[in-house]
């Protein structure tokens, strides 16, 4: 009986308490023709041991790749320190902290989470998490539609925003019957139009703003604030974190004194001491403007004192959630990603503010010369000429999906193939270089890349077929 | 003392970042931050010493019993969290080809058909990131359903009293409308009221069975024919699901959409508020309206479905598919406890949940539905003890606390009053619980003799009792330098 | 300056107050011309990430074997849970117990360990570790030699114990005049040969008796402390702890009710939740008759009261100890293996004593079937009679060195060589296959041994030269 | 509670052994056991709970500044245990061939040449298991040198007063005889004692360098003159390696043996009494006897050195080799900080001593040797405290335990009346120094007006004041059931 400690006196002594003949008995509530039989269809027990090489031997089956994969979660050197941390039971067994006494632990990280992401993208205040940077880029659109007093139930959406992210954003609000408008961007340059926006103007609750945008690039975030606030909207920055380490912080996007930055800001938290693990769990972050603190989501730590007024952390301005306002509540979110935000709080105090930079710095050093390397191979290109942050967009002259298999074969991952979203970039790939690339890593796929390309004429022979149909 | 005032200009832990960092000079200047941000500059021995003396002062199943009503908090198995952290996994990116994942992606197939067989439904999606999520996912199912039929004037959620707040916030993120109905003295939904508010405008039930009342609702087979006959369709809050588990099945109860906390029945560690994972079932009518990304078995080969392959879903929940490392853990749990382990789940949570019923009873508590039996966790209500002796149930939590036990959940559902809902879960020992009986009963004569000492509680904690209306009203969210 | 916090107004204000005007003042004690110029023959620092790509790589080259080696060091199952907690901080970072207030956590989990590993063996004490099972066998020859009031310094030492330990103990003791003499063995069975032993008699402190023994043959331990006791000597068991759960213990070694049963029993841990990793750390076991307490090496610690009269844990017999004796101290030894003390005394706790009898017969099992698999081959056989504990001896008619190599060539670390310490087995091999291995597991093993044989005519092809010379 | 208290017949860890285990029906009954051992039956849950609990109840430097003197405990880098814990070091079988493990060979290798470069001596062996083990190898090397020259007569070694009893054991062990040589007042080697004990029986000389008095041997080399002229060879204890690393070596100062504490000068985890490592280093001399194995490398393939390669090894120290993980560990160690690091390593750990000793004095803490630079370390004697108030050092340690320091090392060197022998480390930060002093000088305030209070520390630990004489006279050892 895995995990269960009964033995056979306790469980006769319990039922002899409780008056029942068996264990049987127990569900003597549940009308007989709803009893299902058991489980037969699942597998039978195995022992930690039978699990533990079955899991070992899944994971060696698909081994290791050297990834120049971004678009939206990304490779970085964790520390040691914060998993093993993470992982005490104190931290990884609790439950959210409703008793706050018995949870000053957690509570307290809590709040310097909240703080280190207040500083980090210049905003006042800062949940403690939402699901992912996708879901809390939804809750911002819905927060903003919230927040307008006119009641418009538009908010702009750039195509440069990471197309997960606005499928998503798509799939929480439809049903509140908020619409989601496209903004198209600069073939050029690969950033959000600005003269697309003029055309827009008016009838919206927000724009969303990204930083770098999808394809690596840098938007040009202060006129698009000033842009949005001239028009009566909010600006709600989708931001990956360790740029904001090294990027103008969205609380200080717009030019002159009289701006006041972006209202919002979102993105999500996996570059903070996250690994890849397969997709997550990641977490969502949200900071905003301390008048918008009423229209957040999600759980919030505030700092007070105890009966001898010794400062402790709670839960505070709980009215705003589900479990007390029901179905008027900011949102339906209870379980959060906490455990990710303990990383993330650990991995920062580790970093500090010069680390965190370097990693930034390191990592765009290291794509920005991944990126000379590759356009120097005859058939590759750059495609936007933005500025842009640890990822951009190179054209090839043959097939992506061949490109990135053959670079497959060879334990490379070539990057992310664009035509899925874009069917106009079909040729191009989005490449990413953090940090922990070497010089060597990045000359192998070089010189992988310079190998397929020359046999452009006839099929490559090393190119595997695609394993799906 | 916050990590910031551990901390000191130009202090590094400096193992942790590379040196000399190439000038990103290509960067327009108006682009780039002007000062550093508010993270503490600390050294790695600090903020070790730091995090590792926070954690201690939390309450957690690896150090406390938690019978905190309605999570589930039972033992979390080491292996569910080394096995999910093997280096493969965790090096995997979100969107790396499908081929280059067949180990992984046959560890979710196998969860998601053993998550079928284990609900009775006729497909599952792992999306759902949380509990809320799941029940996100299902009402929007469910909406999609009746919008692709044009079927368009169903309007109305209805939903029980004694339901989790997540449920009526959902149905509005869902933009429907909530009917709250009342729930009678034995703990039931109550049919009458149900009856009246159905109609032509139910766009569907949410229940969560056993209720958070902990009682099974006995009379479910006529409440989803009520609400199937008027068009509705019903939806299943898995939170409960511990309590029944191999015994009924919400598919067999006749639901048509569900969700499973994974960190509930399936032991994936709530982490001090999350991840979870909310995998939803449905039956064969909301199929094709799963949300993406789930995982397909096409001739040995496994790979994501996605838009292509259901143009009817209603989309994405995530950029990235899903609490991968939630999922593998609850993988390895369903693979160490196998079919007959997760039936016994419910037998031994159930017996555990009568077995402290019948204790506290007979310590002198008051049950709140003595005549029912118990599920997998019942309710307590302290109000003759409230009233009699000033000691309200949040008192008594907190001094619960000063004998070493996480306190029940309090004040929820909201219906009984001065509730302590009290979970204890099947991995618990006789001894444990009978331990906290004994505390119980201490505390009560506690309350009776020297209620002031209750009410002042806890006083061997870090902090004592917490000033909330302090905090919500001179809002302190984040610490400035002084 | 990796794990150094001063900042440069730290360093300052610290010689300011130390009135020393730079951080080489502080070293004008030490002779100028000793001074070094540093320590440039060491490689420059490298980040934590570096270092990490650097062992990942190293460990990457090594791989996984399939390996059916023992001979001393056992690939056992070990729950996740057992490490997760060794790892805590708190165990992991702290010292040894001086200060027992501050130390009840390392203290109470000894206690619990020496109540453990003295039932296991059947004695009365035991200590809190040694370094390994190799030292604790020399430790247990100088124990008894103290111990004999005769003064008599020769202790027998059969030829089937580990020839490793053997080693150890001759390095350990010769240069106190202690004279260690071998014992043949039997080779039909495999096992001391009681005949030999008694031209033996007479002058010695104490006989050694191994359970099983280097060959995993079982030895007639009855017979063997018997005659010990008879002829005044002390009886040493050197055992596997694991075979413990499911052998006779040593404190109750012995025919008929007036033994007294082995005195002293010693070991190596390693079975009891301590990975292989590449040879150590492991730990050394060592319990004892109480009378013998103080002779012992080592810590113990003892349970006491507070001043409240509550109970609690505190090192005792420190006068036995080098930091109180000095010269006359029952050993030199002060760091242990304590933490690996940790990882056993949870192994234990989690496998309890059913578990544990089950991982010792699942490995037999599991030897058992291996040995009959290969003997079913031509050209293996079986080389002793006596019954045996998961590990045993088999022949081969080509060389053992090209067998080993070709095994190895597929993956598989196919057993010990003996030849290397018995000449006379210069064609056997000592395998040993755990509760880890599966059905496949065995049969792979079969199958490439019979290709291997099968070949034994010509020179295989396939197996690989030997890298060295 | 014990964890034998929370057992229970017949309860199990279920996940945790194969079930249906086959019977043993080969062994002869007579060799089996009659009945189980006394280990205790506990579900995963109970075991989990009681040593995660266990382990908070101890101080540790993840927790606690730990100022532990002779001991060296600073920060232990999180990533030698990730690093070192690497799967295929761990499933690596001691005997498999080397071919299969030159990865893991290069580390130990390497370590090996690095601390080569760090002590200056001509080679070094990995093998010792601990401090206490390295000084039986370099004792025993110097008993074969002698030997092999058939100079058989030497059977004395000479250690100071002030030396850590592992010394005297030691010599012991290797069948000598210990002359113990005062200290001077400078807390130096009495020069002229030294003179007047050397001869033909001299073996050689043990010596600790800075002592564990916290101080440089200034005359080292006269000393070291004195030894080898009188045909002694020179035992460098190398505990107190982190005080001079990279400012002077060893090996330069004339020594013939050494060992390195590699779970205090290269920051290895201690584990709450273990494991070590103690390598030796030899001057060419000794390079002969040298224990095995030690990492040979041929042609850029590496293995052990064995029997076979050196006829006048002592042989060897331990079944497999040594502690491998420690070994990894300090790899990482000494790869992190590079040749530079460990340079600093001493400079901070020196002006942490300096700077701590300096705030003391100034806070009236009455220095061992005022007159002396300290080393990594220093000694304060609370005598005269003693004398004024009754509260001796072991009290005042007791109480700085509740003020959430460990105590410094207590009664140790002996030499020192009432002493506490400190040692901050360079890991430290002044801030948690300048706390340090705080509670010294508060501490001694409440020896002063007080006593009581401190003679009755501690009082906020999970005990009060042990009695060691009662564990003593009533010797418990292992816990029996009622
Ligand atoms: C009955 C019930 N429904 C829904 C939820 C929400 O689940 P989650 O926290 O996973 O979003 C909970 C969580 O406590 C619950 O108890
Ligand atoms: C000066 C000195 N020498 C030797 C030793 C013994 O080292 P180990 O504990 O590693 O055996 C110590 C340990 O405290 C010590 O301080």
């Amino acid at each position: 009986m895995p995990f269960i400690p009964h033995t056979e006196a306790d469980i006769a002594a319990m039922l002899d308490s409780i008056g029942a003949s068996s264990l049987d008995a127990l569900f003597d509530e549940i009308p007989v023709d709803l009893n299902c039989a058991g489980l037969g269809g699942i597998p039978p027990s195995l022992s930690e041991m039978a699990v533990t090489r079955l899991a070992h031997g899944r994971a060696a089956q698909d081994g290791f790749y050297s990834s120049f994969l971004g678009a939206g979660a990304y490779e970085h050197h964790i520390p040691a320190a914060v998993w093993q941390i993470v992982s005490r039971g104190e931290f990884y067994t609790a439950y959210t902290p409703y008793q706050a006494e018995a949870s000053q632990g957690t509570l307290q990280l809590l709040y310097e989470y909240q703080t280190m992401m207040a500083s980090l993208t210049g905003l006042d205040v800062s949940n403690a998490s939402l699901y992912d940077g996708a879901t809390a880029l939804a809750e911002a659109v819905l927060m903003a539609v919230r927040a307008n007093k006119a009641g418009v139930r538009r908010v702009l959406l750039p195509d440069t925003v990471h197309p997960r992210y606005r499928a998503v954003a798509q799939a929480m609000v439809k049903n509140q019957g908020i619409e989601l408008v496209g903004v198209p961007f600069d073939k050029a340059s690969g950033i959000t139009d600005l003269a697309a926006l003029e055309v827009m103007a008016g009838e919206a609750a927000a724009l969303v703003i990204p930083q770098p945008n999808f394809f690596g690039a840098l938007e040009r975030v202060d006129a698009l604030t000033d842009w949005a606030h001239a028009h009566a909207m909010l600006a709600i920055a989708v931001a990956n974190p360790l740029a904001l380490a090294l990027l103008k912080p969205p609380g200080l996007w717009g030019e002159g004194t009289q701006t006041r930055g972006a209202d919002i800001c979102v993105g999500d938290g996996q570059p903070l001491g996250v690994p890849l693990s397969s997709g997550g769990p990641y977490f969502g972050f949200m900071t905003a403007r301390q008048a918008l603190v009423r229209q957040m989501p999600g759980r919030m730590v505030g700092r007070t004192v105890d009966l001898d007024g010794k400062p402790g952390f709670v839960l505070t301005l709980q009215a705003r959630e589900q479990h007390i306002r029901r179905a008027k509540a900011t949102s339906n979110i209870c379980s959060n990603q906490g455990l990710l935000v303990t990383a993330a709080t650990i991995h920062m105090a580790l970093l500090g503010p010069e680390g965190l930079k370097n990693v930034a710095l390191s990592s765009h050093a290291n794509t920005r010369a991944l990126i000379d390397k590759l356009v120097s191979l005859l058939g590759v290109e750059r495609v936007f000429s933005s500025p842009f942050f640890h990822e951009a967009v190179i054209r090839v002259n043959i097939p992506v999906p061949d490109v990135l298999r053959a670079l497959r074969a060879q334990g490379i991952l070539g990057g992310y193939a664009l035509g899925r979203d874009y069917p106009e970039l079909a040729d191009c790939i989005l490449v990413c270089a953090t940090e922990t690339k070497t010089e060597d890593d990045l000359e192998q796929y070089r010189q992988q890349l310079e190998r397929i390309l020359s046999r452009r004429n006839g099929r490559d022979p090393s190119v595997p077929p695609c394993a799906y149909k | 003392m916050l990590i910031f005032e551990h901390a000191q200009t130009g202090r590094r832990a400096h193992a942790q970042a590379p040196y000399d960092a190439p000038a990103a000079d290509d960067l327009p200047a108006e682009l780039l931050r002007g000062t550093a941000p508010l993270l503490p500059e600390s050294s790695e021995l600090d903020v070790v010493r730091h995090y590792t003396r926070l954690s201690q002062k939390n309450f957690s199943i690896d150090t406390q019993f938690y019978p905190l009503g309605s999570c589930t908090m039972k033992y979390n198995p080491r292996a569910c969290n080394t096995l999910a952290m093997l280096p493969q996994f965790l090096a995997r990116h979100p969107l790396a080809d499908a081929e280059t994942g067949q180990g992984f992606f046959a560890c979710l197939h196998e969860l998601q058909e053993m998550l079928k067989q284990a609900t009775g439904m006729a497909a599952v999606s792992l999306a759902p990131m949380a509990g809320a999520h799941g029940e996100f996912t299902g009402v929007a199912m469910i909406r999609a359903y009746h919008d692709a039929r044009g079927d368009t004037a169903r309007r109305e959620i209805i939903i029980p009293d004694a339901a989790h707040g997540t449920n009526p916030a959902t149905a509005s993120m869902c933009g429907y409308t909530v009917r709250e109905i009342p729930t009678d003295r034995q703990g039931n939904v109550d049919l009458e009221a149900l009856r009246a508010v159905v109609g032509p405008h139910t766009a569907g039930l949410m229940l969560t069975n056993p209720s958070t009342l902990g009682v099974f609702e006995k009379a479910i087979v006529t409440i989803l024919k009520i609400v199937h006959e008027a068009g509705g369709l019903a939806y299943y809050d898995g939170a409960n699901l511990n309590a029944i588990l191999g015994r009924v099945r919400p598919g067999d109860m006749g639901f048509d959409a569900i969700h499973i906390n994974l960190h509930k029945t399936f032991s994936t560690p709530h982490g001090g508020g999350g991840p979870g994972a909310g995998p939803v079932g449905v039956s064969e009518r909301l199929m094709p309206f799963l949300p993406i990304p789930y995982v397909l078995e096409e001739r040995g080969l496994y790979r994501w479905a996605e838009e292509g392959d259901c143009s009817q879903s209603i989309g994405r929940l995530s950029a990235f598919g899903g609490n991968m490392g939630v999922l593998l853990r609850a993988w390895v749990y369903a693979r160490m406890l196998g079919g007959v382990g997760l039936r016994r789940v419910a037998d031994f949570a159930t017996l555990n949940a009568n077995y402290l019923a019948a204790e506290l009873q007979k310590a002198g508590f008051d049950l709140a539905f003595p005549e029912r039996r118990a599920s997998h966790e019942f309710i307590v209500s302290l109000k003759k003890l409230k009233d009699a002796t000033g000691v309200a149930a949040m008192d008594f939590a907190k001094r619960l606390l000063d004998y070493g036990f996480h306190a029940p959940t309090t004040y929820f559902p909201m219906l009984v009053p001065e509730c302590l809902l009290i979970e204890p879960t099947e991995t618990e020992s006789k001894e444990t619980l009978d331990a906290f009986v004994t505390a119980m009963a201490k505390v009560k004569e506690e309350a009776e003799m020297t209620p002031e000492l209750v009410k002042g509680a806890p006083h061997t904690l870090p902090v004592r009792r917490l000033d909330d209306v302090k905090a919500a009203r001179e809002l302190d969210l984040a610490w400035k330098p002084v």
